[in-house]
């Protein structure tokens, strides 16, 4: 039962996040919530008992991912000042 | 609350989050915005995926202390969607990475985000 | 042999090992990724080899020592090793083409492009539908990788539009695997199949999802833009990978999957399928970049063979053949076509004019183009037969009728884009390197189009009879173009007359009616090649081109089948177009006369197709026992042939299609290649003579031939160009010999038989003879010649025999037509069309009165003081056609009884009478000896008296004109043919205004309109084109599913 | 915004299709055949506590092998692409890291770097494998970047890795076709005892090697990012 509520409140976290990812104008709050929702999404993963897909997503979907998004937007910066 | 499963609850949060990944594909300007979609779209598969896997109670599928060893076809969840989600975030990976190359080398061409700027070709 | 698992080992180690040489001699990294891909090359046909030799049988190769579903399964059979060699022989030969690009690029690409193969590779031999997934993914990412290595901004952002499509594909795809799994609790295809899917609930939409993903990666239009906008900013190299390897495991693929969709899945591929061959084909009507272009066409063929794969249910065991036909041509001729867009470098298709500067090239792309519209001998041709044919056993017509009309299409702008290359101008076009590396991989695919092809024919019983050695003849032909004209033209006349030599003499005994055409062919043929000797230099091309024609007409006398009859009939189109192209002016003409060639080719296909239904045979005699839909079948015959006799409606190609061409081509095209639809027409009239519906169809076909030989003199009338004339001229007196055919009586068809002679004759007397002079006076325009009466008595002869024949005036054969056109007409009672036919004939007079004294009476130019007579090489084959006119008009018995008899099989009543010279008919009689005799009595005592008279006559001086003191501002106003009919035309112009021009341009000008509307949905935005995915999805979903 | 709605429009469409997929969903209570195979034999016959690792080495390995080559693909496209052309200028600017950053990642990257070792060396006893593995020593690395951005990685070497972890987890399938039962064949080894290290067959050294492998390619897709990075 706990898990339940557990997941609801993952879920609607993860739904509000994506919908932050899609529509802020600040890409880098983009960026940021959809690295939350992954680390959010490994929560789920961990509840439906698939640690092994909880720790790739934490370290490769909000880990490794936000950082590469990270270091193209600063390229871009930079070319941009 | 009776029919609400947990594998139900986080299938319905995968389906949405693919339509919300298509959505942001389909209609934000922004390329780095686009593939913020993209990775939406395919976390959100990847959630569906590991909910078909699941069956109710059963704990993750490492033999351990937890497990009793004559008993494994009843006491751990399906590992096979499992093994293919580590396949596709992989996957996800690779194309997301590919992606913003393709961002950062058009930026670099052309000084824009915006992907209305790369209608050259068309027709 | 070596297990098909290390075409993976070595394509993945070699990638992998290629990291250790990025700082070594790239020469040594490019020899190794070769041998790679020649190992895989090497594997996959070895494994083809056993499949067609040694009864190898399908073998399962099981990963990490599990059975399937517990692993993952690869498999080999025959079909997967067709593929795989297919695809790894592209691949091998691409890596050769690209050598430049991998030296400046360096290891990576070379990395990408092992792997891109080992991808598809295993997409082909995966059981495992997840497995599917991951090396579809390897396939499209290593494909995005090859897309960027042009670092321009086109190539970048159709690469990003490229992976973010692939990318959405690729998820739906997961979405449907995931789902099958929970439905079908196995990953392993053969399990899913058996499991019926397509009946659960929501399994249906699971296997929705995979089957739609498969669809969208082979770029159904409309939802294609990314591709497209990728096959147009891509290295050529990777467009034709692209093109020719991917789409090949595309189509593999769907077939795999199929069998999950069940039967069900077959309508929705087959309406997806038909859909993207006409959209595609369609818009690739508007396009003038050579690569796009490319792009529309594979998309266009990938649509065929999805449209083919949807019609399986229909077209049964032929499936695999059709399919395979159509493939290997695409696959071989797109990749060709892409790679010669590398080596011309021209974006736009006007561009590669260029090409023609090397004629190995022009040759490879004449190659690729014939073979991708699917004219022998090359494979798609016996596919396209195959699949009408089946088609039609079916009922399908709408199937049939949509897929020829997506083919006349796709004819259009590929036969537009070939006219360019022959013939647009190319002086100021940059020059292109040529490199070896480059025109090897495409001359091998071009040399593997015609070695497949000639396999693919002896696989039809019906097309293994077809002699394939005058084929050879012209290969060899081709080989020695190096070699000086006269040399070819003597091999040409001595390979036709030995052609002669062993066909009519058997024709002679048995068969008098085919035994007139094969002479009118074979003869006319040889003779009109003696004037090929006044031609200097190499003529290059000439003659491989010229008996590419004669054997095609051959052999539709020889066939003894329909498909032997359309094998001929398309070899005599593509050789007459190629005849006709090149002449000076003649682009335009060629492809008007090849767009309605190909039409009138369709259409007989379609007739030949729906008479064969049912009667479970293609020999000819079907024709004469239809039973069904006979009226649409004589229809689609006639129209048909009645493309290649001009008749009006269909004519408008023939004036520039034979004046434009070359001296000795416009007889060649006129008095002999229209003879191929008169013969036409006789076999189907022969053979549907006791068809009821045959009758009111020849009613209109009267009309018609009788209208066409008025319009058809009209126009001649009013021409001032004397090529242009001959060619109207043409016209009309293809109407009489229609109309002759038309009345279906003993005399009207013995009219026929004599026009057909007669034309033959004096149209190759009087084309020869103008040609000739055209040469010396180096213009066709009647205005700017006169007075060479004097220059050229042979040639003014010749031209006044010619005009006398034509004319129908005695005592020349043409009054035997006459005369017995006059009868046949009475005695039918076609008094009307009777009426036509006699004012046309009076015209005629108008127009060959303006021939003999525009050019050869009258002032004599000033630039025209030193030329001479026509050459030799000319005069010889005139005058042996005149003895033989004269013959004819002497002793027309000697073959119009013999033909009477052939006549009489079909029908023995109101037979001309023969008394020794003598004709009768019910209403007269005539004696061709006798009238020869008095009339050339006459003629001489009028000559004579002429000759005594003229010692009074005052010549006139060269000046000796006044025009009240007024200087004409242009002189030619004041030549006698300038103009000459402006009263006629005030009276009569109505009838030649171009109606039937103006309603073909408004056709042509609604299609292009068409497809100019409906390609801006192609916004060239990547976001729009995901969109388009999206939607596709869901329309294909709503429409199939609810 | 008509174009807007019009995608709505769609996107309804489309969640109705998901949710005709999906309409008939409400868990599992039971395993299927298949997945039962694998829990009730897997252990036996590959020797591997994770089950899931046993699906991902063995009975999928290739899939890995595939996954594998996509990371390298991505990473030569990547690193294609970032490739600086010769001429370029190379102004670097860089940032100055604080003292304290710059220490503790001297500490903590060895450390993360163990730790990814001995994730991807437990891969077939606990949650955990190669590509976990990889990826957290890849997040080492980027530590080490982002505390001296000055630094200079090796491209020789994490090329050197990524070809010879490939190339050994290629030579190990073929063993497995020569020596075993067929391509990526685990019991190419014995299967041990189960549950320790030195069991499972060859899965812990064919996660070793996936482990470096996905290691190498993350790290060289970052480094070319890096490096990118500073050259403007």
């Amino acid at each position: 039962m706990i898990n339940l509520i557990i997941a609801i409140v993952i879920g609607v976290l993860i739904l509000i996040m994506a919908i932050i990812a899609v529509h802020h104008k600040n890409i880098v709050v983009g960026i940021i919530a959809a690295g939350v929702v992954s680390l959010f999404a490994s929560i789920l993963y961990l509840l439906l008992a698939a640690p092994d897909v909880a720790m790739t997503e934490a370290a490769i979907g909000s880990g490794l991912s936000t950082i590469i998004f990270f270091y193209v937007l600063n390229k871009i910066k930079r070319q941009n000042g | 609350m009776e029919n609400l499963n947990l594998e139900i609850i986080t299938l319905i949060t995968g389906v949405i989050l693919v339509l919300i990944g298509i959505w942001g594909l389909l209609t934000q300007k922004n390329l780095i915005k686009i593939v913020i979609g993209f990775t939406l779209f395919d976390t959100g598969i990847h959630i569906i995926m590991v909910s078909i896997g699941y069956v109710k109670n059963r704990t993750a599928p490492i033999i351990d202390q937890s497990v009793n060893i004559n008993d494994v076809g009843n006491s751990v969840v399906d590992p096979v969607p499992q093994a293919l989600v580590l396949t596709a975030i992989v996957i996800g990976l690779g194309v997301t990475a590919l992606m913003l190359t393709y961002v950062l080398k058009m930026y670099q061409k052309r000084k824009s985000l915006e992907i209305n700027n790369y209608n050259d070709l068309k027709w | 042999m070596v297990g098909p698992i290390y075409i993976i080992a070595i394509a993945l180690g070699t990638a992998f090992s290629l990291g250790f040489f990025k700082k070594a001699n790239s020469n040594f990294s490019f020899a190794f990724m070769l041998f790679a891909m020649a190992f895989m090359t090497f594997i996959s046909g070895q494994w083809l080899y056993a499949f067609l030799t040694q009864q190898q049988e399908t073998i399962q190769i099981f990963t990490a020592g599990f059975k399937p579903p517990f692993s993952i399964s690869l498999q080999m059979g025959l079909h997967e090793s067709v593929f795989l060699s297919l695809i790894n022989i592209i691949g091998l030969l691409a890596a050769i083409y690209l050598y430049d690009q991998f030296r400046e690029k360096g290891v990576q690409m070379m990395m990408v492009f092992v792997l891109l193969f080992m991808g598809l590779n295993v997409v082909i031999m995966t059981r495992d539908i997840f497995n599917l997934f991951v090396f579809l993914e390897i396939a499209s990412i290593a494909t995005a990788g090859l897309i960027i290595l042009d670092k321009s901004i086109n190539a970048t952002s159709a690469g990003f539009k490229y992976i973010i499509a692939t990318a959405i594909i690729s998820g739906i795809l997961l979405i449907g695997i995931i789902a099958i799994y929970y439905f079908a609790g196995s990953l392993f295809i053969n399990d899913i199949i058996k499991l019926n899917l397509i009946y659960v609930k929501g399994g249906a939409v699971a296997v929705f999802l995979v089957l739609i993903a498969i669809i969208l990666e082979l770029k159904p239009f409309p939802a294609n833009g990314w591709a497209l906008d990728v096959y147009e900013a891509a290295h050529p190299g990777i467009g034709a990978i692209i093109s020719a390897a991917s789409a090949s495991a595309g189509i593999f693929v769907l077939a795999k999957i199929l069998p999950i969709v069940g039967d069900s899945g077959y309508y929705i591929i087959g309406l997806i399928g038909i859909i993207t061959f006409l959209g595609s084909n369609l818009l690739g009507l508007k396009q003038d970049k050579a690569n796009r272009l490319l792009g529309y066409s594979s998309i266009g063929q990938i649509g065929l063979l999805l449209t083919i794969i949807g019609l399986t249910p229909y077209l049964g065991d032929k499936t695999l053949f059709i399919a395979f036909g159509v493939l290997i041509s695409h696959a071989l001729a797109k990749a060709g076509l892409f790679w010669l867009a590398g080596i011309v470098n021209s974006e736009y298709i006007k561009g590669w004019a260029a090409i023609r500067r090397n004629p190995l090239l022009l040759v490879l792309m004449g190659t690729f183009i014939f073979a991708l519209v699917g004219f022998p001998p090359f494979p798609s041709f016996f596919a396209k037969w195959e699949l009408i044919m089946q088609l039609a056993n079916n009922d399908k017509i709408i199937w049939l009728a949509l897929i020829l009309i997506g083919s006349f299409i796709e004819g259009i702008y590929l036969f537009r884009w070939f006219g360019y290359a022959i013939k647009e101008k190319n002086e100021d076009l940059p020059e292109f390197p040529i490199k070896l590396n480059k025109v090897i991989p495409v001359s091998i695919v071009a040399a593997g189009l015609y070695l497949i092809g000639y396999y693919t024919g002896l696989a039809i019983p019906e097309a293994a009879i077809i002699n394939y050695i005058p084929l050879l003849f012209i290969v060899i032909i081709f080989a020695l173009d190096f070699l000086p004209a006269y040399v070819k033209n003597s091999i040409s006349i001595i390979g036709l007359a030995y052609y002669s030599y062993t066909i009519i003499p058997a024709y002679f005994e048995n068969d008098m009616l085919r035994f007139i055409f094969v002479v009118i062919f074979l003869v006319g043929g040889i003779l009109t090649f003696i004037a090929g000797y006044a031609y200097k230099g190499k003529r290059r091309g000439f003659y491989p081109v010229a008996l590419i024609m004669y054997v095609g007409l051959v052999q539709i006398i020889q066939a003894e089948n329909l498909l032997q009859f359309f094998f001929g009939w398309e070899l005599m189109t593509a050789g007459s177009y190629f005849l006709i192209i090149r002449g000076k002016k003649s682009m335009a003409h060629a492809l008007s006369y090849m767009l309605f060639s190909m039409g009138g080719a369709y259409l007989i296909l379609a007739g030949f197709a729906l008479a064969q239904q049912g009667q479970m045979s293609l020999s000819l005699d079907v024709l004469s026992s239809l039973s069904n839909n006979v009226f649409i079948i004589i229809s689609l015959l006639m129209i048909g042939f009645l493309t290649k006799t001009a008749t009006l409606g269909l004519h408008i190609w023939l004036p520039g299609a034979h004046g434009e061409a070359e001296s000795d081509v416009s007889p060649m095209v006129s008095a002999i290649l229209l003879k191929a639809g008169v013969f036409g027409l006789i076999i189907l009239l022969t053979s549907t003579i006791k068809n009821i519906e045959t009758v009111s169809i020849v009613y209109i076909l009267g009309w018609l031939g009788a209208i066409t030989a008025l319009i058809g003199n009209l126009g001649a009338a009013f021409q001032e160009d004397a090529k242009r004339l001959l060619a109207y001229s043409s016209i009309g007196q293809l109407g009489y010999i229609v109309f002759g055919l038309a009345m279906m009586t003993h005399l009207g068809w013995l009219t026929a038989f004599t026009y057909t002679i007669n034309h033959f004759m004096y149209k190759a007397i009087l084309f020869l003879t103008i040609g000739a002079v055209v040469l010396r006076v180096g213009t066709h325009n009647m205005y700017e010649m006169g007075g060479l009466i004097k220059k050229m008595p042979f040639a003014f002869i010749a031209v006044l025999i010619g005009i006398i024949a034509l004319a129908g005036v005695p005592p020349l054969s043409g009054f035997t037509g006459k005369w017995l056109l006059y009868n046949a007409v009475i005695l039918k009672g076609w008094y009307f069309q009777g009426a036509i036919a006699f004012f046309a004939g009076i015209i005629a007079f108008l127009y060959l009165f303006k021939l003999i004294s525009s050019i050869f009476l009258g002032q004599l130019k000033d630039n025209h003081r030193n030329v001479k007579e026509i050459s030799i090489w000319f005069i010889i084959p005139i005058y042996i056609l005149i003895i033989g006119l004269m013959i004819f008009a002497a002793k027309p018995e000697l073959i119009l009884q013999p033909m009477g008899d052939i006549i009489a099989q079909y029908f023995p009543d109101g037979r001309l009478n023969w008394d020794g010279g003598l004709a009768t008919t019910p209403i007269g009689n005539w004696h061709g000896t006798h009238i020869m005799i008095i009339i050339g009595v006459m003629f001489m005592l009028l000559l004579t008296w002429l000759v005594v008279l003229s010692r009074k006559a005052q010549k006139v001086k060269q000046f000796n004109i006044v025009y009240s003191g007024e200087r004409p501002f242009t002189p030619e106003t004041t030549h006698i043919s300038y103009n000459i009919f402006a009263g006629y035309n005030k009276a009569l112009g109505f009838l030649v205004m171009p109606w039937i021009t103006n309603f073909w341009n408004f056709m042509s000008d609604i299609i292009h309109d068409t497809a100019g509307f409906v390609r801006r949905i192609y916004s060239g935005n990547g976001q729009t084109y995901l969109a388009h995915i999206i939607i596709y999805i869901v329309v294909v979903y709503f429409v199939f599913f609810n | 915004m008509v174009k807007n709605s019009l995608i709505f429009i769609v996107l309804i469409g489309f969640a109705v299709l998901l949710a005709d997929l999906f309409v008939g969903f409400n868990g599992n209570t039971d395993l299927n055949t298949l997945a039962n195979h694998y829990a009730v034999s897997g252990p036996e016959e590959v020797g591997s506590a994770n089950l899931v690792t046993a699906v991902v080495v063995t009975y999928r390995g290739l899939d890995t092998l595939g996954e594998v080559t996509i990371l390298f693909l991505a990473a030569a496209i990547v690193s294609f692409l970032l490739k600086v052309e010769a001429g370029a200028s190379l102004n670097r600017k860089l940032r100055s890291t604080s003292e304290i950053l710059d220490t503790a990642s001297r500490i903590l990257v060895p450390v993360i770097f163990l730790f990814g070792i001995y994730v991807f060396i437990n891969g077939h006893l606990s949650p955990g494998g190669g590509f976990q593995g990889g990826a957290i020593i890849a997040s080492g690395l980027v530590l080490m970047l982002l505390a001296q951005p000055a630094k200079e990685v090796g491209h020789k070497l994490i090329t050197l890795v990524e070809s010879i972890s490939g190339i050994s987890f290629v030579l190990i399938g073929v063993a497995g076709v020569l020596f075993a039962a067929g391509f990526l064949d685990n019991k190419l080894l014995s299967l041990g005892k189960f549950g320790t290290i030195f069991s499972a067959g060859v899965i812990p050294i064919i996660y070793i090697f996936v482990g470096l492998k996905v290691g190498a390619e993350l790290s060289g897709i970052i480094t070319n990012l890096h490096e990118n990075q500073n050259e403007a």
